[in-house]
């Protein structure tokens, strides 16, 4: 095709000369500020080059000016929001429980690290409010099944129950069915007298060949009215505390197959400061003896 | 209407205008779906249940069906259309290898997308963003895409024009830079030859910077490099004006293509990548913003003296507002790669704005304008069925779009905010649940936002394939309105 | 015919073929819905491509009569 | 300049070759040169291949596709080493084909959700994520406690992944599948597992039939446990 440079009658610049399917161009020069700012940007990337790590080589690339490494700048704002709080979160974790609630300092401290700690990893079992859920005990009310005091709650969030921790709270339910220690026929009666105690409303016929059945297996462990025992962690019925149902088939389901929940021991991802000031923001939550 | 600089002394070309038919339509239909999908996945977000729990409809098995149908199905098929009508058109030739191959390429295009959508809900998905099909596809998909090469430079290379156009330009460097991209992301190794899975050559930070290597340069050259290349034709030809300057086409186009690669690190800022292509990743990142600005200048200055022409034109209003959101968001880019910006936005619903600011501003309305441009002209119509509709398309979706980036501005700089808050005795001031909590009433706004940007689509599917059956809705009621307008070349 | 149109044809015949031979080893759903889909597509291709052909051949010939 | 540009104009396969060039460059500096420079990957212990039950777990992770809500990648970032922990090595993530860092957090990150909840936890959130979770966006995965864990290949899965560059043993191939039923039943001795694949945490399985949740669980509660930080220098964590 031939080309014919022509002058464009609105701007007033010449066309290049070239056609395709009726589109022409202009040979405009680049604007200036585009030019400039695009040199200043290319400015801008290379001293980015000479003060940071940049440029690869073979083995290694170049380190920078500024010796600049962003996981020691990391530890570094890690080090400085730790200074904040460094000398009370010290003080936490050497004094005792009764010395930290008499300083008021000490407490705000110890509530503003609990309540963070908490959100970010109990919050999922227990509940944003420690309300609990199905399988995980409510923190907010007044019972416990290790231990309410705020030392007792320190050493649950310190070793876990059954958790690989050498000191984890430990025991074990036996399976009463799936063992063969109960028939099927006396472990109904246990649940039926297990559902009097929760204080539902109409009891099996079998209550009272429960009661006694409760009192051999049972009673050794939750106690001959049900009050519980917490050097086993076993639950107090009587409080009507259960953590998976308290209806019939979930109680024989207890009894013949036990689920044991299991809390891992924090003492591997949160320091001891941390850990007593999550005791002491659980035990405020309502339940704390 | 007569073309007369074209065909002057030359004879005419009967052009190959039924395959850029067949991907015209199929753009189309792939919009509604991949928006459909969109709003979907926009409604789990707000209300979990409607997961259902079906394996199939989960959001994780669901989320690359949208974005699969909204980049390669719904923008592909607009890339491939228009780059095999803009070819011929400014080659002054017809497409090299015959109708078979062509039919062939968008056939087998078609297989590729609905074959990677069901293994997506089936559960055969390699985890790599937008590279999900596993390796069986991906070989398939290399098929089609060479030979879509050879067509584009074989009919490149029988053109009777002296000059290559700069449009096609950009849609080479689209096509062979996604070859290339496609082949190294996609290295992998199977379990078993006639079994689905497989397992990634690379791994762990090197993986990572391969697959974000390739991811924003699907951005950089699917998304942008082919989309400019459209728009160096569509623009032009909507506003009957030369483009603004060739000197500007030549150095943005190189620099371009070449800094666009280098920007890849920007998505793994303070990660396990090391921090030298980290800084690489960002200085590359502020250097492109120009030469993505140069597509933006050329774009934009072509219609000096033609801004008229937007009242009369609705292809026009599409691609002249695509270009203004292609500049905002070739800006907000750049400045999210900057590694304190950064720490900020990243993770956060910041870059899902981003990336719809991108997708839908400029994606879908440079494809909306060249799509209302080429019916009347594909299927020799005079003017598109109603002006009006377009018109209504063409808010309904911009308020849409404001809806969606807005909301997710808000969202993501919230999340990020909160995450990063501390309080006064320096302990984290927010749990991860509560930016959970806080985001609900904007993820509630961005699904209402796509509703609205699907609506328009669905008016812009009607408005087209009433002007395809040749019916003309306002044609009696404002007859010079739409004789004037548009500019459509029937029969050449 | 052109030789071009014989080429994919061809090609897309020796695909029909790795897929029915992928359905018939198919180690997992997906590959054997995909194997079974490309024979299914390959098989209605070539259809197209022949009956493409015939239509280009009666329309020269309806052409030639009225011509 | 733009007189010599004419030539490229002209020219299809010279544009051709010229554009495939001015791509190629970026790449190959970024890339390769993360495969020459030794400290890519930090020389730390601890960190092991998966056990067949942890990898069959992590093809489920990638086959929902986990990775679009949840990051594995702790950034070096103060609020994020102390939201998560430790931030993340490159280390952690050498032997996952493909890496699974993430690009979005509508849910946290998960680079070290390894032996934070306990499994009941793990198995009562995954099939129903809001009712230990309230503010939870995530979908259910009780199908997952439905179908029974395909394990007939994962000899031929760990052979895979040994030719990509994984450091699977002979015993290990040979292991497979019984490692993989013994870490799906927390009543089996697991001590022959651990010795092959150390801190590999039992899933709560029924010891019948492993379902794809145990295999899940067992991958999730490896997670971010491999490394001990307090057995490794600052020296060694430069990159």
């Amino acid at each position: 095709m031939p080309t014919k440079i022509e002058k464009d009658e609105h701007s007033g610049t010449d066309t290049t000369g070239h056609v395709w399917d009726g589109v022409r161009e202009l040979n405009t020069p680049l604007p200036k500020w585009w030019v400039w700012v695009y040199a200043a940007c290319v400015v801008w990337g290379f001293a980015l080059f000479l003060l940071y790590p940049s440029i690869p080589y073979g083995s290694g690339y170049f380190h920078g000016l500024l010796g600049y490494s962003s996981r020691v700048e990391a530890m570094k704002g890690v080090a400085e929001m730790h200074a904040r709080h460094a000398a009370d979160m010290d003080r936490i974790a050497s004094a005792d429980f009764a010395t930290i609630k008499a300083d008021p300092k000490l407490v705000a401290t110890a509530e503003a690290a609990g309540r963070i700690a908490f959100a970010n990893n109990c919050q999922p079992c227990h509940g944003a409010g420690g309300e609990g859920h199905v399988g995980y005990p409510a923190l907010g009310d007044d019972v416990w099944l290790w231990g309410g005091k705020v030392e007792d709650i320190a050493a649950t969030i310190t070793h876990g129950i059954r958790s690989t921790d050498a000191d984890a709270r430990n025991s074990q339910m036996p399976s009463f069915g799936a063992d063969g220690q109960l028939t099927a026929a006396q472990i109904g009666a246990v649940a039926d007298y297990v559902s009097t105690l929760y204080g539902i409303a109409t009891p099996g016929p079998d209550v009272q060949k429960g009661a006694a059945l409760f009192a051999d297996n049972c009673a050794v462990c939750h106690g001959d009215k049900g009050q519980g025992n917490r050097e086993v962690g076993a639950p107090p019925l009587a409080a009507k505390v259960h953590l998976y149902g308290n209806d019939r088939a979930t109680i024989v389901a207890q009894i013949t197959r036990p689920r044991m929940g299991v809390m891992p021991n924090w003492n591997t991802r949160l320091d001891p400061a941390t850990i007593k000031s999550l005791a002491l923001y659980v035990h405020a939550l309502g339940g704390g003896e | 209407m007569v073309e007369p600089l074209v065909s002057a002394g030359r004879a005419p070309v009967e052009y190959n205008e039924a395959i850029v038919r067949k991907f015209i339509i199929a753009a189309m239909f792939w919009a509604v779906v991949a928006f459909t999908v969109g709003v979907y996945l926009a409604s789990e977000l707000s209300w979990p249940q409607l997961n259902f729990g079906l394996s199939f409809l989960n959001f994780g098995r669901l989320r690359p069906v949208h974005t699969s149908a909204a980049i390669f199905a719904f923008g592909g098929c607009a890339l491939l259309g228009t780059s095999f009508h803009v070819v011929q058109r400014t080659c002054h030739a017809r497409l090299w290898g015959g109708d078979a191959l062509a039919n062939f390429i968008f056939w087998g295009f078609q297989f590729f997308i609905v074959m990677a959508a069901l293994s997506y809900v089936m559960g055969y998905s390699q985890s790599r963003e937008y590279a999900e099909p596993e390796w069986h596809l991906d070989i398939w998909l290399t098929i089609v895409w060479v030979l879509y090469l050879l067509v584009f430079v074989g009919t490149l290379m029988k053109r009777e024009e002296p000059h290559i156009y700069v449009a096609n330009w950009f849609y080479l460097s689209f096509i062979v830079t996604v070859a290339m991209l496609h082949l190294v992301n996609n290295a992998a190794l199977p379990v078993h030859w006639a079994g689905t899975k497989s397992y990634s050559y690379f791994s762990g930070a090197q993986d990572a910077l391969v697959q974000w290597w390739y991811g924003h340069n699907a951005v950089g050259f699917f998304l942008t490099a082919g989309f400019l290349g459209m728009m160096y034709y569509f623009i032009p030809k909507a506003a009957n004006r030369p483009i603004y300057s060739y000197r500007l086409s030549i150095v943005h186009f190189w620099s371009l293509i070449f800094i666009y690669i280098w920007a890849g690190p920007h998505h793994l800022h303070w990660t396990a990548l090391p921090d030298w292509a980290q800084t690489l990743g960002m200085a590359f990142s502020i250097m492109l913003w120009m030469p993505s600005w140069g597509g933006m200048i050329n774009g934009l200055m072509t219609l000096s003296g033609a801004w008229d022409k937007l009242r009369t034109e609705p292809s026009l209003g599409f691609s002249v507002t695509a270009v203004g959101f292609y500049g905002m968001s070739t800006f907000e880019g750049p400045v999210m790669s900057i590694r304190d910006v950064n720490a900020l936005s990243h993770y956060t619903d910041w870059g899902i704005g981003h990336v719809h600011s991108g997708s839908l501003g400029w994606v879908a309305f440079i494809s909306f304008g060249a799509i209302y441009y080429l019916v009347p002209v594909l299927w020799h119509q005079k003017a598109l069925y109603s002006a009006r509709l377009a018109a209504w398309h063409y808010w309904i979706a911009t308020l849409g779009i404001v809806f969606y980036i807005s909301a997710m501005w808000v969202a993501g700089i919230m999340e990020g905010l909160m995450w990063r808050a501390y309080d006064a005795n320096g302990f984290l001031q927010y749990s991860f649940s509560e930016s959970v909590v806080a985001v609900h009433p904007f993820f509630v706004i961005r699904m209402l936002g796509g509703v609205l940007f699907l609506i328009g689509a669905l008016m812009m599917v009607y408005n087209l394939v009433m002007t395809a059956r040749g019916r003309f809705a306002d044609a009696a009621a404002s007859p010079p309105r739409l004789a004037g307008g548009l500019a459509p070349a029937v029969g050449d | 015919m052109r030789p071009s149109d014989w080429l994919v044809g061809i090609m897309m015949a020796v695909f029909g073929l790795v897929g029915l031979v992928l359905v018939a080893h198919a180690y997992d759903d997906e590959m054997y819905l995909f194997g079974a889909c490309l024979a299914g597509f390959a098989l209605i291709f070539d259809y197209g491509l022949v009956k493409a052909h015939y239509d280009a051949t009666d329309r020269a010939r309806a052409r030639a009569d009225h011509g | 300049m733009f007189i010599r540009h004419e030539v490229i104009e002209k020219n299809a396969l010279l544009l051709l070759v010229l554009s495939l060039l001015a791509v190629s460059i970026g790449g190959l500096v970024e890339i390769v040169p993360t495969f020459t420079i030794e400290t890519t990957v930090e020389h730390v212990k601890g960190v092991r291949p998966y056990s067949p039950l942890e990898l069959r777990g992590r093809d489920i992770y990638v086959r929902e596709g986990c990775y679009v809500c949840h990051s594995q990648m702790i950034r070096a970032l103060r609020d994020e080493v102390e939201r998560y922990g430790h931030y993340s090595l490159a280390a952690e993530s050498m032997y996952d084909h493909p890496f699974q860092w993430g690009s979005k957090r509508i849910g946290p990150d998960l680079a070290r959700v390894g032996g934070k909840y306990s499994n009941d936890w793990h198995y009562a959130h995954l099939q129903a994520p809001r009712s230990v979770v309230p503010e939870s966006l995530m979908p259910n995965y009780g199908f997952l406690a439905q179908t029974p864990l395909d394990y007939a290949d994962v000899a031929d899965r760990m052979r895979t992944n040994r030719a990509v560059g994984v450091p699977y043993t002979e015993e290990d191939l040979a292991n497979a599948t019984a490692d993989l039923l013994t870490q799906a039943n927390p009543a089996a001795d697991q001590a022959a597992l651990v010795a092959r694949y150390p801190k590999a945490i039992a899933a709560s399985g029924d010891g019948r039939t492993p379902t794809e949740l145990d295999a899940l669980v067992a991958y999730l509660q490896v997670l971010g446990t491999m490394v001990d930080f307090a057995d490794t220098s600052e020296e060694q964590l430069k990159q």
